[in-house]
């Protein structure tokens, strides 16, 4: 990226590369060490994190209502219907692993590229990835008319002698994402090991430094455990990459299996994983830009970062615009087939047309304006569109499920959908869940990798003999 | 474990990464084997210094993957084509591409957890109890911005003034002795 | 600066890890036993009755025939609890004023049915035919077990799905002849207790229970222990009788074949009663609707 | 109780005022004085759903119920299942025990009675219109189905959905179960005894000022009954009312043959069929219905082969509101009700007989149809028929009097005999009467039987206010309804299934009617009522029906009782049918009333398809089961067309107010295609107060507007829009193609979108006689119409290689009459979840009658097709459930274990014909007493968050392969029939193995009209259709411009 146009005298500029600085300079171990973990070990807690954590406590308690009015009453209390017989569990379940998926990608994607400045970034990704993942898997449980034999999905030896079928993709959602929560939470913790050895050693408390102690292990960073939690870490990342892909892939199984028009089709699994990507570095986005203002961690989760993860979406946007463009081709041309066509006609002009356009504008038009440096180089603007392509990725899969549905093969058991308050009530309970536990996070755990920065410090640069002798003589 | 009295070694500390492993290699070239480094972030050359160069981490994780791999398709075979076969939607018993997926997920479950485990435990992890903890400066650095250099007693050239002295030649902040 | 944990933390440490993981184990193997034990399935529990109504004393004592009381068990899905009045036709003359039978009068007096706690109970869900099972040649014993020799009924088996598809996906085992329906001591075809069978040239409409003709007592005393003998000499006897529990006369100019293991009876019954194959008896819709 | 009573009546006569206003108020009143249970979920959910004004309103906010939520007592109980639910989902599910169950044997067991097996007892259903001999199926001694007796003469085996539904009318549990004296609980002895008394005052003055106001009585013994009554006592008077009566076939026949005749149509014989708004394909409430149908049905098979037109008749109709009749026409022709008279004039004229009417002039369609009938009548004649609507006026039926006499027809395709009502009357003139006589106060003792004059009288006549000025009111019948309420005594009348009676069919065959159940609330059946009068009061019904057949069901040698049990036996008395009176009678055509204005607006009153003039209100099924044509279920509307919609500048959903000679209705309004032009027609039988939980404020009173001079049509009316909307639950989206010719639509605007996608979609197949003969396979030529190979799939097929069950439905049989819905109701346990739920498209039935309308709507075409589960060889459902809750059974059923289901939805989502059902809540009724009785005891009832959908009936085929396997035998073709199959009154539903080549099924799959819904996507599905052939007059067609498009 050129440097012309940034002022030379800019801190935030490399003097070399004249590129952005992924830490701002002058920090020693000592600071970034301090800064970090200052945030966790205070003792007097900011009210703003009060604020918000009571407020996000009580969205999620609106959740908790919502789950046992449905237990009471049943799924009915949904809009869901036949023909739409998936509804907003079904959109919400999807939306949430989607935005999971930024998490694990930042973490080991870019891990495996050796993109340094993802290292500010990629502990609290995993956090949203893990609470994501949380979100998500409940829908598939609480969708289903009988909770309580939910059971019934894993494949165990029943006294009735029957198992799970495995040909359905619900079953491959079940090992999908069971795999993807335990993976993530597993690369998360081995990723903070290192880190709660630090506050262990820096709190004073005693039963921070009990608690502290306990989940640090007794991590005493020697190096030989460094080489062997390097090694792990790295096959971790290689394992988690196939797995994330895999799991939306999966996800998008659920619907191209079937073989409802508008569901079936082969190009799926890319453009979910796509979608994917694309909101959740969004959701990274939404959540980065008030931590960095709130926590002042503006040196570590700089304008770098931002820069780059705005790259990412438009790059993950442009792959989801493809996506479409190629679902119209296909059907109005390319397919020649009449059930295709009629849902694509349908799907733009039919009584739900509306949603479909929402989602052209949120997720292909108005991210158009990542093109310009300058936009994504603005937090407050590049905030405000990661709202913009969240909101527009939900109605992706509104489109997906209920515009696909509500008009399919049978013209005389064409309905309707109408989303009643419980639905709303539970998706937006689970993004008071979501934040909930994210304040937890931010209070307790070192948000931000201190091993991993530090290791991105000028000073962690082995220099040779000489320097040295001179050092060692003075 | 056993209580062990005495010394467990002597630890140097360095401000810099740099010193550390000038200290490590010259141990190493004075032939100490007993020893190992502590640092607050990764430094391969200091494990390059003390002759740590590979681990088994990658042969557990691979293990793990192929016994997922197996466990997973063949349960499903068995479900579907011996212990209650049923004619689901025309389609064979042994449907083995709609297979492929649990099998798949399960490679990466079990390759993973065996990856993390399999790492603590060659690290011999947990261990919240350990001698170096008794050291005064240790746990003020070792975690945050201090670089450790450990001759153990147990090593066969170690000799308490000896070593002291060698290891006080690479101008360390500090060099204390620690008690088991 | 001190240590946090003491030396033995690290035992504790590792201890605990350990531990989880056998604990996760052993819920697994517990809740896999719960679901099968007599808790759940009431497998062998004596429900107490309003009368301590015993088989023993009327089937093994008094020699009633099980049809006596469960009369429509051959007829249709239920094999039939008697009224009130099938316990008068006796108890009108004899133990006229025992205690026990009390509740019974008191039933025959007022006309309120005697409540009996139902022991052999299947969810609603399953539909569960007498009928078809009694008529294919599966004994009142394969199921209910040696109720003759039960004081106070109780579920000799656990009736859950798993048991139900033992037989089901290996019909032949507990197949014996419908003669034999009600012997309660049947023990199968053996060495020690061969069966003779012979089937009348099948044609289909035979009902089943006319198929074939089988006896526990050599046809043929003569011919010892000849696999096949050809039979001139015995005199007709005809299909309802041969189903009359071991009748030892069968039918005329019939080949008889020896069998001394179950195996092979099980074959040989499954062959000529028409048996549905494995595939059949455990698809769904056999049991629910 | 009087004086309440009044109020309640001026409460009402307010609330009519005031139409479907907030009738909260009264409703609670009524249900207060409801004897029966409360506080049942299901009829506690129905009726909060059941379109009552509040509830309407709160349609706009999601969730109407839920404020009532937390006090009733589901909740409550939802909190321990939630218990339950959440100890389950602590894993403990599996080991939770189910609790102790109870045995109650019986004391003394009834000879015959083998537990778990049915028993079938022929009796027959008394409909107005005729007795439907029906077969009802009893377990253990509860009637759970009921079913049109196969071994009648008329109905073979056919039924309609009214006849199935009475089952669930008599398990009702809102059916009043004490007789009620002012209010409080009287007995019968007093009432006897009081009425007894009063005879005797009577007697010396002939029984001066004792009336008998009864429902139209079908009874012989009854009638004979009341002739010895009328002896004993000459003064007192028995009037016969209706608000659905004969008169105008009576008054016809009166005139033409001096005395009250029926006229039977024998359409076996007949080749041209011409309706004059004759409604002989929807129900039960055209006389003869089971017969015609079945007649007409056969005639359109299409199995004599080959040669020439197959033997395949041709339908005619004129009528004004769109009926299924009109429907499944070869050519229709829409007409004002008013209309109609000079239509038929007319076409007389045309024919030879009588003149051409005056003033009357036709459309340019109307014309040519005019034309082209009477062209091929004339053609035909003698075998021909001209079939004139119950519903329309004497002149019409005089005129197709004369048609048919002209023609020839008479005596071959028509036939006149006595009436199958023992006592034909005109009953409109008689209400008159009796009503002036009541506000004369002639009349002391009123003894109301079976009718609900102060609901369902003509609003002019005022009828609850002239019954309050009698001294004694008795009132009999099976609920305490709007006249109960009113009346000083209320007697609860018996169900036709729980008393002895008889009644006479189509034909004249009589039934006897046998009880098979005893009373469930001890009621009395009007038998007893009239006994009473005579000197020997105490005589049985059973005595008094065997006395009137003695000499038809006599001894034979020694057997006493032969006759008498061969009669109960096989459901009728052999040869009691009719002789046919000799001639067509002298019908003369009256000149009809002008021509009305071409702006004038018209209501025409019809009884509803299914709840028929409200007596059926309080029967789940038959509000719930969308009526046919209009697919509207729960309620009743102002029916309209569109052109019509457009002149008022009313929109669908509007509630309008109705207004006729004074009188005032608020109805909402909803468009019907094919509706004649200026005309609105209004169902009767809905806006009922004290129907019960379920029918009680459900639609409106459109007797409120209705005037004893023009009970049938008025013209006249004026409309007026009040700004209010009113959501309807319509089954089936209904739009309109606005689509241009260039995204595949027709770019007229003017017809229905489903129809144009159902046709481009192979869904619908069908040819015209002479393409057919062209094309014999055009139902498998063209796009989308082919059927892939076995090869096509990447797996190999699944050999079924004992059974394969299979269904074959002939689309050109199918009349969509629902009668297959109704019944499926009752086999499958099927639960009804109120209107609100069906609004959401919840509805529950397993098999549902698709209306596809074809061509501009105005003057659409339309093609039933009944759809249910298609039991697809790769069945999309089953590949996706992840607990295999749904799989395929060796002999190719769907099967849906519900026990297993978890509820993913999954299943449905992926079913291409969308036929499979959830329960969304708890619909089932796990409650109510009577209704655990009504249940078939074969099928599980299905709990909340459970999937469900057709299966076939496998609890018959199981039931059968049991009966086979004990023999050692096949199962014979026809040995299985599924429910549906045995309800359709045309035979348009076969089920059958189609392995087996000569079994009735694969004999009609091989038919090259034979195709598979949705085949093209490799389903293979086992229902197949039998494509449609049309047998259209080629000369009528070209002139009015009709199938140009389809000859392809």
């Amino acid at each position: 990226m050129a440097t012309k146009d940034a002022p030379v005298n800019d801190p935030m500029l490399d003097p070399v590369t004249g590129e952005q600085r992924v830490i701002a300079p002058g920090h020693t171990f000592k600071s970034v060490t301090e800064k970090i973990s200052r945030i966790v070990l205070t003792p007097h807690t900011p009210l703003g994190w009060f604020a918000g954590f009571t407020l996000a406590g009580g969205v999620a308690t609106m959740l908790l209502v919502a789950v046992v009015w449905l237990f009471l009453r049943g799924t009915g209390i949904w809009a869901i219907t036949i023909p739409v017989a998936w509804g907003f569990a079904i959109i919400n379940f999807v939306w949430w692993i989607g935005i999971g998926h930024a998490g694990t990608l930042i973490s080991a994607i870019l891990l495996l590229f050796k993109q340094g400045w993802r290292n500010s970034i990629n502990r609290f990704a995993e956090a949203m990835t893990i609470f994501a993942v949380v979100c998500a898997g409940m829908f598939p449980l609480i969708h289903v008319g009988r909770p309580w034999l939910g059971y019934w999905l894993f494949p165990y030896p029943s006294s009735m002698n029957v198992w799970p079928q495995f040909r359905s993709p619900l079953l491959w959602d079940v090992f999908a994402v069971s795999t993807y929560a335990t993976i993530s939470v597993v690369f998360w913790y081995i990723g903070m090991i290192p880190d709660l050895g630090t506050l262990r050693d820096r709190s004073k408390s005693k039963i921070a430094q009990f608690m502290y102690g306990w989940l640090a292990l007794g991590w005493r960073g020697s190096v030989r455990h460094w080489v062997r939690y390097e090694t792990a870490s790295l096959l971790l990342a290689g394992l988690a990459t196939p797995l994330v892909l895999s799991v939306h892939t999966v996800i998008s199984f659920d619907f191209a299996v079937a073989l409802v028009p508008g569901w079936h089709t082969t190009i799926f699994p890319p453009y979910f994983v796509a979608g994917a990507i694309y909101s959740g570095f969004a959701m990274v986005i939404t959540l980065a830009i008030p931590i960095r203002k709130f926590y002042h961690l503006e040196d570590m989760i700089t304008i770098r970062h931002i820069d780059n993860m705005g790259k990412v979406m438009l790059a993950t946007g442009l792959i989801v615009a493809y996506g479409y463009a190629t679902e119209v081709f296909m059907s109005y041309w390319y397919s020649a087939s009449h059930w295709e066509y009629f849902m694509m006609w349908n799907r733009m002009f039919g009584p739900m047309g509306w949603s479909y356009w929402v989602l052209v504008t949120c997720n292909i038009a108005l991210p158009q304006l990542l093109w310009i440096r300058k936009f994504r180089a603005n937090p407050a603007l590049i905030f405000l569109m990661s709202l913009i392509i969240n909101t527009g990725m939900w109605f992706e899969r509104f489109v997906i499920v209920v515009t696909s549905l509500y008009r399919d093969y049978l013209p005389s058991s064409w309905g309707t959908y109408r989303a009643t308050r419980w639905d709303y009530a539970t998706f937006v309970g689970t993004l008071g869940l979501f934040t909930f536990l994210f304040f937890l996070f931010i209070r307790f755990l070192p948000m931000i990798p201190m091993s991993e920065i530090r290791m991105m410090l000028p000073q962690a640069k082995i220099r040779p003999e000489a320097e040295l002798s001179h050092e060692a003589g003075d | 474990m056993p209580e062990r009295e005495g010394t467990y070694g002597l630890l140097a500390e360095f401000d810099t990464p740099s010193q550390l492993v000038r200290a490590a290699e010259n141990a190493y070239a004075a032939g100490y084997r007993r020893m190992d480094c502590y640092t607050p972030y990764p430094v391969e050359e200091a494990a390059e210094a003390i002759g740590f160069h590979k681990n088994e981490v990658s042969l557990v994780c691979l293990i793990g993957g192929m016994l997922g791999v197996t466990a997973m398709f063949s349960l499903e075979t068995w479900i579907s084509v011996w212990s209650y076969p049923l004619n689901i939607a025309g389609r064979p018993y042994f449907s083995w591409p709609a297979f492929v997926v649990p099998a798949y997920e399960w490679t990466i479950l079990f390759a993973g957890l065996s990856a993390a485990f399999g790492m603590l435990a060659l690290n011999g992890l947990p261990q919240v109890y350990h001698p170096l903890f008794n050291a005064p400066n240790f746990r003020n650095g070792a975690t945050s911005d201090k670089f450790f250099l450990c001759v153990e007693a147990n090593d066969p050239k170690f000799e308490p003034a000896e070593t002291r002295s060698f290891l006080e030649g690479f101008a360390p902040v500090s060099v204390v002795e620690v008690e088991y | 600066m001190a240590q946090i944990f003491d030396r033995s933390s690290n035992a504790l440490a590792r201890a605990s890890l350990v531990l989880t993981g056998l604990i996760v184990i052993a819920l697994g193997v517990t809740l896999d036993q719960l679901q099968r034990s007599p808790w759940v399935t009431r497998q062998g529990q004596r429900a107490d009755q309003p009368v301590p109504f015993s088989h023993k004393h009327h089937v093994e004592g008094l020699g009633l025939q099980c049809q006596y009381c469960h009369v429509s068990v051959e007829k249709s899905s239920y094999a039939g609890i008697p009224p009130t009045r099938t316990c008068m036709n006796c108890h009108s003359q004899i133990w006229t004023n025992a205690n026990l039978l009390e509740p019974v009068r008191q039933s025959w007096a007022t006309g309120e049915s005697i409540v009996w706690t139902k022991v052999h109970d299947l969810p609603d869900f399953v539909y569960f035919s007498h009928e078809i099972h009694v008529n294919k040649g599966l004994g009142c014993s394969t199921c209910h077990g040696r109720v003759d020799e039960m004081p106070i009924m109780y579920e000799q088996n656990t009736l859950q799905m798993e048991w139900c598809l033992n037989c089901h996906r290996n019909p032949k085992v507990n197949l014996r002849p419908t003669s034999e329906i009600y012997n309660m001591a049947w023990k199968g075809a053996s060495e020690m207790t061969p069966v003779w069978c012979s089937a009348s040239d099948v044609k289909s409409g035979t009902p089943t229970a006319e198929s074939v003709n089988c006896t526990t007592t050599d046809p043929n005393p003569g011919a010892g222990s000849s696999e096949q003998a050809s039979l001139h000499l015995i005199p007709v006897v005809n299909a309802q009788t041969t189903d009359a529990p071991s009748s030892a006369q069968p039918a005329q100019t019939t080949s008889y074949t020896k069998f001394t293991s179950q195996e092979a009876l099980g074959d040989f019954l499954v062959q000529h009663y028409n048996i549905r194959s494995p595939r059949d008896l455990s698809s769904c819709e056999v049991c629910h609707r | 109780m009087r004086d309440r009573g009044l109020e309640m009546g001026s409460a009402e006569s307010q609330d009519m005022a005031k139409g479907n206003g907030s009738a909260r108020l009264t409703l609670a009143e009524v249900r207060a004085k409801l004897a029966g249970q409360t506080g049942k979920k299901y009829w506690r959910s129905i009726d909060e759903l059941a379109g009552t004004p509040e509830f309407e309103a709160a349609l706009s906010q999601e969730f109407p119920q839920h404020s009532s939520e937390w006090i009733d007592p589901v909740s409550r109980r939802g909190f321990m299942k939630m218990m339950g639910a959440s100890m389950a989902l602590a894993g403990l599910a599996g080991c939770t025990k189910q609790p102790d169950e109870m045995i109650y044997p019986y004391v003394k067991a009834p000879e015959d009675l083998v537990l778990g097996k049915p028993v079938y007892f022929a009796t027959a259903f008394p409909f107005p219109t005729g007795a439907i001999p029906v077969l009802v199926k009893s377990d253990a001694y509860r009637p759970i189905k009921v079913d049109g007796n196969p071994e009648h003469p008329i109905t073979k085996g056919g039924s309609d959905p009214i006849t199935q539904g009475t089952l669930l009318d008599l398990y009702d549990p809102d059916r009043s179960q004490h007789i009620l004296h002012r209010g409080e609980n009287g007995t019968w002895p007093v009432f006897q005894a009081s009425f007894r008394s009063a005879l005797a005052d009577k007697k010396a003055t002939g029984g001066e000022g004792l009336y008998f106001l009864s429902s139209t009585v079908t009874s012989p013994t009854l009638a004979a009954q009341w002739k010895k009554a009328q002896a004993a006592y000459p003064k007192a008077k028995l009037v016969q009312y209706d608000p659905v009566n004969r008169d105008s076939a009576y008054a016809a026949s009166k005139a033409a043959f001096g005395d009250y005749a029926d006229a039977q149509y024998k359409l076996d014989a007949a080749d041209v069929i011409v309706t004059l708004d004759a409604d002989f394909l929807s129900g039960a409430a055209q006389p003869g219905f089971h017969k015609l149908a079945k007649d007409y049905a056969t005639r359109r098979k299409l199995e004599s082969a080959g040669s020439g037109d197959y033997g395949m008749n041709r339908l005619y109709a004129v009528e004004s509101m769109t009926t299924t009749t009109g429907l499944k026409a070869d050519h229709r022709q829409a007409l004002r009700a008013s209309d109609i008279a000079g239509f038929a004039a007319a076409l007389a004229a045309a024919v030879g007989v009588g003149s051409a009417p005056s003033g009357y002039t036709w459309s340019d369609d109307a014309q040519k149809f005019l034309t082209s009938v009477a062209k091929d009548l004339k053609a035909n004649g003698g075998k021909s028929v001209v079939i004139p609507g119950e519903q329309q006026s004497v002149g019409v039926h005089l005129a197709a009097m004369a048609i048919n006499d002209a023609l020839g027809n008479v005596g071959k395709t028509v036939v006149y005999t006595e009436t199958v009502n023992p006592l034909p009357s005109i009953q409109g003139d008689d209400l008159k009467s009796l009503v002036a006589d009541l506000n004369a106060g002639k009349v002391e003792w009123l003894v109301i039987l079976n009718a609900n004059p102060v609901y369902s009288a003509p609003a002019d006549l005022q009828f609850g206010d002239a019954m309050g000025k009698v001294k004694t009111v008795v009132h009999l019948g099976l609920h305490n309804d709007e006249t109960g309420l009113l009346a000083n005594w209320h007697i609860n009348g018996t169900h036709y299934l729980e008393a002895w009676s008889d009644a006479r069919a189509y034909d004249g065959t009589a039934s006897v009617i046998q009880p098979m159940i005893d009373p469930l609330y001890a009621g009395h059946s009007a038998h007893e009522i009239v006994q009473s009068l005579l000197d020997n009061p105490d005589v049985s019904a059973y005595d008094a029906v065997r006395d009137t057949w003695k000499d038809k069901t006599g001894a034979k040698g020694t057997d006493a009782d032969f006759g008498w049990r061969k009669a109960l036996h096989d459901g009728f008395i052999a040869d009691t049918a009719f002789a046919p009176k000799g001639g067509g009678g002298k019908a003369s055509i009256p000149a009809p009333a002008a021509q009305a204005p071409a702006d004038s607006l018209e209501i025409i009153f019809r009884p509803d398809p299914n709840v028929y003039d409200g007596r059926y209100a309080n029967v789940g099924w038959l509000q719930e089961v969308p009526r046919p044509v209009t697919n509207l279920s729960w309620d009743n509307a102002a029916l309209m067309s569109y052109a019509t919609l457009e002149k008022l500048g009313v929109a669908e959903h509007d509630v309008i107010e109705v207004t006729l000679n004074g009188k005032k209705v608020l109805a909402p309004v909803l468009a019907v295609p094919g509706h004649a032009d200026g005309s609105i027609t209004l169902h009767l039988g809905h806006g009922r107060q004290a129907a019960g939980r379920v029918g009680s404020g459900v639609g409106f009173n459109a007797y409120q507007i209705r005037s004893s001079d023009s009970p049938l049509f008025a013209t006249g009316a004026t409309v007026k829009k009040t700004g209010d909307v009113w959501g309807f639950a319509v089954t089936k989206s209904h739009y309109q193609d606005h689509r241009s010719v260039a995204v595949g639509g027709d770019g007229s605007g003017t017809h229905s979108l489903e129809g144009n996608e159902a046709i481009d979609r192979g869904i619908i197949r069908y040819a015209t006689l002479e393409e057919f003969k062209k094309h014999p396979q055009f139902a498998h030529e063209g796009e989308g119409k082919d059927v892939p190979e076995p090869t096509t799939s990447m797996f190999p097929s699944y050999r079924y290689d004992h059974n394969a069950w299979g269904m074959s439905i002939d689309m050109n049989s199918c009349v969509g009459c629902n009668a297959c819905v109704v019944s499926c109701y009752a086999e499958n346990n099927i639960a009804v979840v109120g209107k609100h739920q069906v609004t959401m498209g919840r509805i529950m039935q397993w098999i549902r009658v698709d209306t596809y309308y074809e061509g501009d709507l105005a003057a659409p075409r339309a093609h039933f097709q009944p759809m249910a589960c298609q039991h697809c060889e790769n069945a999309p459902c089953e590949q996706v459930c992840p607990v295999g809750a749904t799989v395929h059974t060796p002999e190719g059923l769907n099967t849906m274990v519900y026990n297993r289901c978890v509820g993913t939805r999954y299943c449905s989502n992926n079913c291409p014909y969308k036929v499979r059902r959830f329960n969304f809540l708890l619909y089932s009724d796990y409650e109510t007493e009577s209704l655990k009785l009504m249940r078939n005891p074969d099928v599980s009832v299905r709990s909340r968050g459970v999937m469900e959908k057709c299966s076939y009936c496998v609890q018959r085929i199981t039931a059968t392969k049991i009966a086979a396997d004990k023999e050692n035998r096949l199962i014979r073709d026809g040995e299985i029939v599924t429910a549906c199959q045995q309800a359709c009154p045309t035979d348009a539903i076969v089920f059958g193995n189609i392995n087996d080549g000569d079994s009735r099924v694969s004999k009609l799959k091989r038919q090259e009209r034979s195709y598979g819904v949705l085949e093209d996507i490799n389903t293979r599905p086992r229902t197949t259709y039998v494509a449609e052939v049309l047998n259209i007059n080629t000369e009528l067609a070209a002139a009015r411009g009709e199938f140009a498009a389809e000859n392809s």
